[in-house]
């Protein structure tokens, strides 16, 4: 069936990006809004835009009959979850198909069954896929899971079964600290997923993060688009993800990529989907989850083969069998992606909030900007602190870091304190351009990856640039410039 | 003439030797500095440095970003205050809610137990007694929000 | 030898487009201008900017000895010409070299050869290129001249030997016209190419513009990139560009490719050129010349190719071997690109003039704008019409055509008349659409090509938003808004 | 209340209904129509239609444009000028400079016969009588720069 009108079940940059393939492609969109995401761009960047009223996510974003509703009144035919909210929410997916609309994503069956760490390990390993050792079993006694900690050995990991995102995450380093870690993981667990099921794996040193982004249509083919390296992580989140994986030899990316093929085959998946490995010093790799969903970092694997992936995602979700041949995905260049946010990583990564004031332009080529904010949004904590994601894209891996560290420069977000100085301390460290990456990076390296000191001669032109675009200033008696030096340069403005 | 910056959130001073609508010199980490200003276009401004080499910037709400780095300049004796929150102690991280009080005023407690835990971002932070002590105030309870800097509690 | 700094002999859009390639390859720039072009942004985009003072262009971007001097004092390794101004001029490239410098573009020898219409034609006949019956000698009598045309058979072209850009070119369609319109031609060549020399062509009816990006290295290795169709013009100047060229058989393309390179390899060509082909509907191409630089259309065969062809100019010219294979060039997609210019189509394309208010930004990926210009530039008469260049990439012809509509829309020029919407009308054509494109597209679609009446309905919502914008109308008696509706729209510009 | 447009250069008139600053009916082309203005974000306005569409355009300038068309709107009785050049005859199609002066004051001319060659933008463009008669006036010489939609020459 031809899609001919979308409805995004988000908000903010993915709700955008959704809009732009769909704008492409000649369909109509539906937007959605809490009361107080009125003035955000992908509100009138759609088509049409409905507000969902004001209050908890699960009023609003996560509330599955008004957006049915919405998606009813407006006659839109299909349905985009995005990534987070309700894109991982098999229920929802059963909820649109029954309403007679299309689920612009997985099956409900393959949502529920990678949704479930456990679940997920014991269905894929009858695919040949290598598996970490661990425990991932019902039984989820504390002395029970210790035992079976101290037969893996230790470090080893407790993880929630149905988390996500580093929530209900422990490393556990000895025995005696075990049962406090495996308390706190289950209540965060049982907070954040109703759901308190905990997991038990090996641990892997300086591991490194390595995914593999695949798309199924419903005739049976199942292609991957290269694997993306995430390990630079701070909180258990991604902050900078790239593809190709540096120091991957040829025959590891083959394997890994057609481990990721065997399992969307395996489980007959459809759309787009992304199988998360661990991989080792050794290049020995482990699955760890499967995410039936669009990633954050699904740009960069945009950059490096040329497909629009919701543009792909559009249409085998309209039943189209696509064109494709796996020997015609290619991986050509290197691309690279900076989660910028809204936190200070000098102190403790904390977020922060605040006005944007102005968000800068990127103006080299194939350098891009994904973000669903303008000049003037309020930056609140009700969200997720990203504020952008800025991609970058070079015929190396060398020349994609100049590139993005020039994209830093420019893209400022003026108004509120963010990474942007400390992503651009990330690309310049020696380890990074080294591609000595793995998960541990960001707590391993914090002393040289402290700021600059204030009095560095570096600022001499920051110092100079303050003072000069300054009104000349009207000294007084103590010989200070007592007018507001910014005023000066909104008349320049145009 | 001296000029009191606050760089970074760090106080800093800079001795401007001369300065007008298009020229700077000043005296700045240990040594003699002179920029020209050559262009302004939008937030941008282009100087000029003593090489004939352009640097770009922009210059926004006390973002000066360019040349691989960011600095947030305010001129503090301008009337500027140091806006960073006062972090560390028994000050709110950041924004957010206070999702339990584990203490009450008079309690005794001991360094590093935790007296508070603050929920933001969806996740959950302990705020922990800085030394041991008695507590002399909780100054917010369960279900309060809070914003990032403000103390929360107070020993004696 | 490794390029360390770049000097730029050229102006707006081209300039900046080579200081990004620079920027993202790590390659100090230093930028010229003429006095009235101070405040444009290739001036400040730079690292160093160096004044040519004021005057003709003979004393400003034209003046060798001044521009030789800056690259001297500034230590600057190699000169990049831009396109127009200094690019084909064999001279130039002589005296960069004897001083030491590198010329970014081919040897004197290749620009000597192939900036002569006549000459070129003799030395590329020897590599089996097709060409078109004519007469290309140097017997520059009028009645001899009139008697090859009567030989070649009406209608005829006469074009300048030195030209470019169609001055001193004229169509003749009967003998009795013949005479003064080469007088005419004869005396707009003297005029701009200082050599009054003619050559007489068949004239091909329905003729197509198709030409053929080549890239040589200085190892014996010479490419092309495929071919682009610019057969959208006005006034013998391009206006839109695509490739691949529509309804071109795989025999033709690969037939014109193949021949362009042979071209290059039998002239032992250096750095970027393009060859340019006239095409009949047969598919029948003959050689039109050669221009040996960058042309201004090269971002579509970079957005098809995924190559930047500045960073490959730069690399051929540091002497290093392509790490290339023809095999390897592929041409994936579709790419439009649409020059924005100041001008009145409806006016008989008659330049104009004005301040630039507003440059609108494009939001849809693989959408790229190249532009000189910034919010507050002046546009004015002494320097070419082209305000921007307009790309757009997209998986189908179809995509690119509706991606591009979207982008013209939101790329504003706001303060001057402008070909935008002549563009879109341009791009909606049925004609367009069906890829039934041709040199005389736009003459002969006059009056399919005019703009809507203003009294049409599609105008309701510009109304609708012109009243909106306005501050809350202060009636006068006669029910008028006197206050001026556009002011109350700068306090929302963040 | 009736509103006078330049619309594209051409007098058009509007009927508004109603207007405030958020909503506005008027009367166009013949039928009725109505626009909710839901969101203003730099030059970008977002109207809302009858139908619940919106539709997004960029007001710069006296620039409106969007929906794949644009459209240069003034207000003329609060005091716009049309200011388009009123071209042809013996007016200078665009901004140049006079290259050639071909007749004199008093000559007898036809029509299609060139007075003055324009060069501009490193074209020529003869200016042409436009009728058969006597040259009155030729108001430049040869060199001298002149604004687009200028009278060059008067006939009588």
């Amino acid at each position: 069936m031809k899609i001919k009108k979308i409805l995004i079940a988000n908000r903010g940059e993915i709700a955008v990006r959704v809009i732009k393939s769909a704008r492409a492609m000649g369909i109509k969109t539906v937007a959605l809004y809490a009361d107080d995401d009125a003035k955000l761009p992908h509100v009138w960047m759609a088509d049409e835009a409905h507000c969902l009223g004001t209050g908890t996510l699960k009023e609003t974003y996560l509330n599955q009959a008004k957006i049915l509703e919405v998606a009813k009144s407006t006659k839109a035919d299909a349905i985009h979850p995005g990534y987070g909210f309700l894109s991982e929410n098999a229920g929802f997916c059963e909820a649109v198909e029954k309403a007679g609309l299309i689920f612009i994503g997985p099956t409900a069956e393959a949502i529920r069954l990678m949704g479930d760490k456990i679940g997920s390990k014991i269905a894929v390993e009858k695919y040949n896929v290598p598996m970490i050792p661990g425990y991932h079993g019902s039984n989820q006694d504390g002395a029970f899971l210790s035992g079976e900690a101290k037969r893996i050995g230790f470090p080893v990991l407790i993880k929630a079964s149905a988390g996500g995102g580093g929530k209900g995450m422990r490393i556990v380093h000895a025995e005696s600290e075990f049962l406090e870690a495996l308390a706190s993981a289950k209540s965060e667990a049982a907070k954040a997923f109703s759901n308190d099921a905990v997991l038990i794996e090996k641990y892997v040193t300086e591991p490194r993060h390595i995914e593999v982004q695949v798309m199924s249509d419903t005739h049976g083919q199942h292609f991957h688009l290269f694997e993306r390296e995430c390990s630079i992580q701070r909180r258990y989140q991604k902050v900078i993800e790239e593809t190709p994986a540096p120091r991957l030899s040829a025959e590891t990316q083959k394997a890994i990529c057609q481990t990721a093929v065997e399992i969307a085959k395996g489980i007959n998946y459809r759309g787009a989907g992304t199988v998360e490995f661990i991989m080792g010093a050794d290049q020995k790799f482990y699955f760890l989850e499967m995410n039936t969903r669009l990633q954050v970092e699904h740009p960069i694997t945009e950059m490096v083969t040329g497909f629009d992936l919701v543009g792909l995602q559009i249409q085998v979700a309209s039943g189209e069998k696509l064109n494709l041949k796996q020997v015609d995905i290619r991986q050509n260049g290197h691309a690279i992606e900076c989660r910028i946010c809204a936190e200070d990583p000098d102190n403790g990564f904390l977020p922060t909030v605040g006005t944007i004031k102005k968000i800068g332009t990127a103006t080299l080529k194939d350098v891009r900007l994904d973000c669903g904010y303008v000049d003037g949004s309020v930056v609140g904590v009700n969200y997720d602190p990203m504020l952008a994601k800025l991609i970058a894209w070079a015929p190396t891996r060398e020349e994609a870091i100049n590139k993005m560290l020039v994209a830093l420069d420019e893209v400022v977000f003026a108004g509120l304190k963010s990474n942007r100085d400390y992503l651009r301390r990330l690309l310049r460290h020696s380890d990074f351009k080294a591609g000595k990456t793995h998960t541990h990076f960001i707590p391993d390296h914090g002393e040289s990856l402290k700021p600059l000191p204030a009095e560095s001669k570096e600022f001499a032109v920051h110092v100079a640039a303050y003072l000069l675009a300054g009104t000349k200033p009207a000294a007084s008696s103590d010989g200070v410039a007592t007018t507001n030096p910014w005023t000066s340069l909104s008349g320049l403005r145009n | 003439m001296k000029r009191n910056l606050l760089l970074n959130q760090t106080a800093v001073s800079v001795d401007v030797n001369a300065i007008s609508a298009e020229k700077v010199s000043f005296e700045w980490a240990g040594s003699s500095h002179s920029f020209e200003l050559i262009q302004r276009s939008g937030d941008t401004v282009v100087l000029r440095d003593a090489q004939g080499v352009q640097h770009r910037l922009q210059v926004t709400s006390g973002l000066v970003s360019g040349c691989g780095l960011d600095a947030e300049i305010a001129d503090v004796t301008a009337g500027a205050k140091k806006k960073a929150a006062v972090l560390g102690g028994l000050n709110a991280p950041m924004p957010g809610k206070v999702f339990k009080v584990l203490v009450k005023t008079g309690e005794a407690v001991i360094k590093g137990q935790t007296l508070l835990v603050l929920e933001a971002m969806k996740m959950e932070h302990a705020i922990k007694a800085d030394k041991d002590g008695k507590v002399r105030k909780i100054l917010f309870k369960e279900g309060d929000l809070v914003q990032g800097g403000m103390a929360l509690a107070e020993l004696e």
